[in-house]
């Protein structure tokens, strides 16, 4: 790893992006999987500012960013909204204890 | 008439019907039996007006009424034309279409339930089978093929048998195994080609050397399983029995009498012109496989105690002639293509007999079946004496399938085998004995059947209660008296389709000889 | 100074995400995201993307963050509901991040970003440090989003999405609503098909 | 820094209004004022469920009346002024305006759809077409971006619409459940996606889609170009797992048949085919992109690209096909087959890039013709697709409400019972096989043919076009399943008493009948998608 910022930019977000990645795979909590989706998302963010700022994408990277958080909070209110739906007639929000369709 | 108003109105005048059916209130059920019949003996007539009617030279040999078929742009952008036409080779076969289809539409008349929707089908069917001799177009071929399909998998899969749903499904699948291995190679000629779908067109550059001979062979081999299902030959016959035995009786008679013989017609038509070479270096192949279809239907045919599954290997059997019949292709010095010349003939000719006597088996043994719900060969006994005049009908139209002189069996085979002794004496052999064997089971089956003392089996107070109907008489009538007509004047079929196959045949054969033996 | 600062909020940044992960309890995870997401705010000030550190302060740590604590309260998930993993889930994510970073380390992580652009460029648009970043970030972020571009005169500009986002935050409202609306209150409503 | 003030701001809005908004983006913004209009309306008037319905009709209808109005620029394109918009996050040319059109129009018939069938009362109805029409605006604007940031916007807008809808029937547990794993799976692709965006725009410097070539090729060409050209490709990458979860392409099928036997049938419809249409026609875009103007080390890229994305195409037919067959409910099976159709008209784009690859264009083929040609295909198969998809699943509605059930076992003769909604059954099915004379064979020889022409140049090609064929005949088990128990089952106690409604009949006709008509006379159709395939590669 060099001291370059933009290296240092890009491996934060990685590391945000396994992060999220592993939240996604390892949480069976509804809640847990979607802090996984911000933690991508956020580590997309992480990426158009710093190419935004020290690289050619110019201002498209933090408007990139600006878009994303809307877009995130959008996403995170239908999901809570889903989440709830699913927790009044499951009574749970495990995940893997919707089993009515498999196959 | 415009010749390509004519030929449109032929194909589709069932279809018109079909429309027209659908106004039918349901319970006018002996309306839309004789309207049905009305619309396919009509269209038996145009069918026989073509032959007939002053418009077909037979000694051209070329296609008809225009050399190129008549045609108009169907999809510009793809080449592809709606482009129809006959020669020798698909007269007789359009005449036996309309033929059998009479015939099956009054044998309908025994269908019990769902009339309306059977007999919509059972036009659109009609419509199927025209178009698929009639097309000149490959992409219209291949459009007619599937159209026929979809009409034979619900008259077989709602009006057949106990077991017609597998029946029905394995026959579905079989053909669109096929016809989707024929777009395989549709796709590579028509690429090959410069964008060409026009069989003619094909055919000519194909004579002309234009395809490479690896692309011939695949393309051949292509196109040939996708016909040898239809035909059928041996590895891949098994749908035909369960198809026939399940359908219901005019449904078997249009299959033996008119579907398989599309693999015949398309093998000639499409696989051999476009593919000279693959067909050439495939001969023995084809060959081969007819003469084992002969033994082994007949062998089959020798096994089964079911009388339809008994008729339906004897068709295994005959049609493996055909296969016989077309494939013997020798370059020789000597005689040129004389002997192949006489096994297309006869492979034809038994096309056009088959499709008689075949019809009639299963009539025959349809009928029998409406009257004592059984098919069991080993329950039955003594009809002769019950029924004298179908029984009557019954050994004639059996006679015929048997191959006996005089009938329209003999010609056709006989043909065949004295070509296939030029070829391969052994293999000829070998076809003749399948001869025997025919007879072996044919007469078999008719002493277990008709002969014997007074038949007691199941049901044989229906027999009484069902005299053999004057319709059914007529249906027999027609069939045993084609039968004979055929057996005894062939050359009414020969004198239409010799030109055209000495044509056709003498370009293959230059196709080959130019590259070298 | 400001070099320093920028390393240590993305240590704590990535140590924030970490946590998210090895954390069991939903309400840690929430605390740890917003650390995570707050360290990348004050990492994007110190980028000088002041508007996109602002709106991330805002909206994504006191909304988003607030909206996931708040449907882990709904669901009554009791605060200390914990989150097992079985040890072949934990395998997987292991061997699955092990193969991530790999991948991550060959082609991502390998890239020389400076030298990289440096080639790429070859034009003077490319700022070299932070402190050459133009201050007026904030108003040219601010006029492409309607439209007017003032750093590069024929580049995107973000017009269309900007106003067409607004219908869609409409219709979230309208399906986030629907969802959440209690069954009972409307009787047809369960006459829906089926 | 030029100097900004107000007036100019304002200037530079009115301006966009005039000579953009209106005319090119006509339909977008009728979209909007729809939406809106439907929520005043359910504030201001007496709330009818009749109402919102024709409202949100009407709008669409103008709105397609705009794509009307505007399809001279297909072909010609010189005089409509083509080009891109909004500085390139938009693109309006000769592709795009019949795109949009097709969406609208698919919109159109997926609302009638759910107008006739769905009761639901005026409340539930409002927020239901809003939604759909919410869905709708993503996915037109989806269809036309030409910036991956747009694209990801587009996404995201056709989307959420679409978790909400697969939820939408709140009491039964199964919705919620498919909503639920339709949004996990989802959020979790587009943050993939969005990822692989921002690494590769910051790779490339680029957000614009149309750029994306000349870019990718500059990294390739230069001394970091070996890493650099690791790192576009894992993007590129993660950005396909975007495109393949829209698509339902193996191996991110998993949603699809969950959230389509937890949805409506309508709503699996809508989602089954919208998504398709939008997505092809930006993955199209930017398949040419990337194999346009590359050059070379990065043009050595190409090749790889379309076989990977012929081996997805194969794995998914394969998959879906088979999965198939083992289903007993109506909308799962549709699902699977949904995943073997994505696969059907990704085989076109893995033609295309095959085609465009230096390889192909050394081998001395008319690139710029046989592109087109796949393109054309594809055109062709998404518009046929629309028709036949729609008709199935709105069909399986119609069971639903008429039979109670949408398992195999549960609709035995139907097609006895209501002839003609049987009869527009078997057109949707068998054009799903694949079989003449329906628009649906047509759709898979012209994807056939640009199979063949791409194994000229890879024989692997030869292999992805047999798959597809052989997977043509084992479909044909499980679709011929559905009409096994419509037609030749026997129906139940008491059911010959139903009456179709002459509504329901006249729709299935309506939807059955383009089927027929692009199968027996595509010409008019495949000349169409050939002109757009033209103005979109010059």
């Amino acid at each position: 790893m060099t001291g370059d910022p933009l290296s240092i930019l890009v491996w934060l977000s990685a590391i945000f992006f396994l992060c999220g990645f592993l939240c996604m795979i390892v949480k069976r909590n509804v809640i847990g999987m979607l802090i996984g989706v911000e933690l991508i998302l956020n580590a997309a963010n992480i990426n158009f500012v710093a190419f935004g700022q020290l690289s050619r994408l110019g201002i498209d990277g933090q408007i990139a960013t600006l878009f994303v958080i809307v877009l995130a909070a959008a996403e995170a209110a239908v999901a809570l909204a889903i989440t709830l739906v699913f927790y009044n007639s499951h009574s749970t929000i495990d995940a893997d204890r919707g089993e009515s369709l498999r196959g | 008439m415009d010749p390509l108003c004519y030929l449109s109105l032929l194909i589709f005048l069932p279809t018109l019907g079909a429309i027209i059916l659908f106004g039918f209130p349901s319970k006018a059920v002996d309306a839309m039996r004789v309207f049905t019949a009305a619309i396919t003996g009509v269209v038996f007539l145009m069918t026989l007006q073509l032959w007939l009617g002053g418009s077909f030279n037979p000694v051209l040999g070329t296609i008809q009424p225009v050399q190129e078929g008549v045609s108009v742009p169907w999809i510009a952008s793809w080449n592809i034309h709606y482009r129809l036409g006959y020669d020798g080779l698909s007269l007789p076969l359009v005449v036996l279409t309309g033929f059998v289809s009479f015939l099956s539409a009054i044998a309908s008349w025994s269908i019990q339930k769902l009339h309306k929707g059977y007999f919509i089908l059972f036009l659109l069917l009609v419509t199927g089978m025209l178009g698929v001799f009639l097309a000149l177009d490959f992409f219209l071929f291949y459009v007619f093929w599937e159209v026929m399909l979809l009409p034979m998998y619900f008259l077989i899969g709602v009006w057949g048998g106990p077991r017609r749903e597998y029946a029905a499904i394995k026959f579905f699948l079989y053909t669109l195994v096929g016809s989707v291995l024929m777009l395989v190679a549709m796709l590579m000629l028509y690429f090959a080609s410069g964008r060409e779908f026009s069989l003619i067109g094909l055919a000519q550059q194909a004579a002309a050397g234009k395809f490479s001979s690896f692309e011939q062979t695949v393309a051949f081999i292509l196109l040939f399983i996708g016909f040898a299902i239809k035909v059928p030959c041996v590895p891949v016959h098994t749908w035909l029995p369960d198809a026939h035995v399940e359908a219901p009786t005019p449904i078997s008679m249009i299959l033996a009498g008119v579907l398989l013989k599309m693999g015949g017609y398309g093998i000639l038509r499409i696989a051999f012109p476009l593919c000279p070479l693959g067909a050439y270096y495939s001969s023995y192949a084809l060959v081969a496989i007819g003469v084992v279809s002969i033994i082994y239907g007949a062998f089959a045919a020798l096994a089964q105690t079911d009388f339809k599954r008994l008729v339906a290997y004897s068709s295994v059997s005959h049609m493996g002639y055909v296969t016989l019949g077309i494939g013997v292709w020798k370059l020789s010095e000597a005689h040129g293509i004389d002997f192949w010349l006489q096994g297309v003939s006869g492979a034809m000719f038994q096309m056009i007999a088959h499709g008689v006597s075949s019809t009639g088996m299963f009539f025959m043994v349809g009928v029998i079946y409406d009257r004592v719900h059984h098919r069991d060969l080993n329950q039955f006994g003594g009809l002769m004496g019950r029924m004298p005049l179908y029984s009557g009908l019954a050994a004639g139209i059996f006679f015929a399938g048997l191959g006996l002189p005089g009938l329209c069996g003999f010609i056709g085979e006989v043909a065949v085998v004295i070509s296939t002794w030029n070829y391969d004496p052994l293999l000829a052999i070998i076809a003749a004995s399948g001869v025997v064997l025919t007879a072996g089971y044919i007469l078999w089956t008719m002493q277990r059947v008709y002969l014997g003392a007074s038949y007691k089996g199941p049901h044989s107070e229906e027999i009484d209660h069902m005299p053999f109907t004057a319709r059914e008489a007529f249906v027999g009538f027609t069939l045993l008296i084609a039968a004979i007509y055929l057996g005894v004047y062939p050359s009414v079929v020969f004198d239409v389709m010799d030109a055209t196959l000495k044509g056709s045949l003498e370009t293959l054969e230059k196709a080959v000889a130019t590259v070298g033996k | 100074m400001n070099d320093f600062l920028f390393v240590a909020l993305a240590v704590i940044a990535a140590l924030g995400a970490i946590s998210v992960v090895l954390c069991r309890k939903v309400v840690h995870m929430a605390a740890s995201l917003i650390v995570a997401l707050s360290s990348v705010a004050g990492i994007f000030f110190s980028l000088n993307a002041n508007f996109v550190g602002a709106t991330q302060l805002m909206v994504y740590v006191g909304g988003t963050v607030i909206l996931l604590i708040f449907g882990v309260m709904l669901t009554s998930m009791s605060a200390k509901a914990e989150l097992k993993t079985t040890p072949i889930e934990a395998i997987a994510a292991l061997a699955s991040s092990v193969l991530l970073l790999l991948v991550f380390t060959f082609t991502v992580g390998s890239v020389s970003w400076s030298e990289h652009f440096k080639l790429l460029a070859g034009d003077a648009a490319v700022p070299k440090n932070l402190v050459e970043q133009g201050s007026s970030s904030f108003s040219s972020v601010a006029l492409a989003l309607v439209g007017v571009r003032t750093d590069q005169p024929n580049a995107h500009s973000y017009l269309l999405p900007f106003e067409i986002i607004s219908i869609h935050l409409l219709v979230v409202l309208v399906a986030a609503g629907y969802l959440a609306r209690p069954r009972g209150t409307q009787q047809e409503a369960d006459s829906t098909a089926e | 820094m030029q100097p900004l003030d107000f007036s100019t701001v304002i200037q530079t809005l009115t301006q966009n209004a005039q000579n953009v908004w209106m005319p090119h983006f006509f339909p977008e913004v009728v979209v909007c004022v729809t939406i809106v209009l439907i929520l005043l309306a359910s504030i201001c008037l007496k709330r009818t469920a009749r109402t919102t319905f024709a409202l949100a009709l009407i709008g669409l209808l103008v709105a397609l009346c705009g794509i009307g109005s505007q399809l001279n620029v297909v072909g010609s394109g010189v005089s409509a002024n083509p080009g891109e918009y909004f500085g390139g996050v938009l693109i309006w040319d000769g592709f795009t305006v019949p795109v949009r059109g097709m969406l609208l129009l698919f919109a159109i018939l997926a609302l009638s759809l759910s107008g006739s069938t769905m009761k639901f009362g005026a409340r539930d109805a409002t927020d239901f077409y809003t939604l759909l029409l919410g869905s709708t605006l993503g996915l037109l604007v989806l269809a036309q971006s030409n910036n991956l940031l747009m694209a990801f916007v587009g996404f995201e807008m056709a989307s959420i619409p679409g978790y909400a809808l697969v939820g939408f029937q709140r009491h039964r547990l199964r919705s919620s459940e498919a909503s639920l794993k339709y949004l996990l799976y989802g959020a979790a692709a587009s943050g993939v996606m969005l990822y692989g965006i921002s690494l590769l725009s910051g790779l490339t410097g680029t957000l614009s889609v149309s750029q994306l070539g000349s870019h990718v090729a500059a990294i390739g060409s230069q001394a970091t170009g070996a890493t650099a050209s690791h790192a576009v490709i894992f993007s590129l990458l993660l950005i396909f797992v975007g495109f393949a979860f829209k698509l339902s392409l193996v191996p991110f099928h998993f949603w699809a048949p969950d959230a389509f036997e937890g949805a409506s049938a309508e709503v699996a419809g809508f989602l089954s085919v919208g998504g398709k249409v939008a997505t092809f026609s930006l993955l199209v875009r930017m398949s040419l992109a990337l194999s346009g103007s590359m050059t070379g080390e990065a043009a050595k890229l190409v090749l790889p690209l379309g076989i990977g994305l012929g081996v997805v195409a194969m794995a998914s037919v394969t998959f879906g096909n088979l999965a198939a067959y083992f289903q007993k409910n109506v909308k799962r099976l549709l699902a699977y087959s949904t995943i073997a159709h994505s696969g059907y008209m990704l085989m076109a784009v893995a033609a295309l890039l095959v085609l465009r690859s230096p390889e192909g264009a050394s081998s001395g083929i008319d690139v710029k013709q046989v592109t087109q040609q796949c393109i054309e295909g594809l055109v062709f198969y998404l518009f046929v697709y629309v028709f036949m998809n729609i008709g199935a699943f709105g069909l399986t509605a119609l069971m639903r409400n008429h039979f109670g059930s949408e398992d195999l076992e549960g609709v035995k003769g139907f097609g006895r019972v209501f002839p003609i909604h049987g009869a527009c059954l078997v057109v949707c099915v068998f054009s799903l096989v694949g079989l003449p004379p329906l628009g649906g064979f047509w759709g898979k020889f012209v994807v056939f043919y640009s199979l063949f022409m791409a194994s000229k140049i890879s024989t692997f090609m030869m292999v992805v076009l047999l798959v597809g064929g052989l997977n043509t005949v084992f479909s044909l088990f499980y679709y011929i399943g559905i009409l096994k128990a419509v037609f030749l089952g026997e129906p139940r106690e008491g059911s010959s008493s139903l009456v179709a409604a002459s509504s329901e009949n006249g729709l299935a006709m309506l939807i059955a009948l383009p089927i027929l008509l692009l199968g027996m006379f595509p010409g008019a159709a495949t000349d169409f998608a050939s002109e757009m395939a033209r103005s979109l590669v010059r």
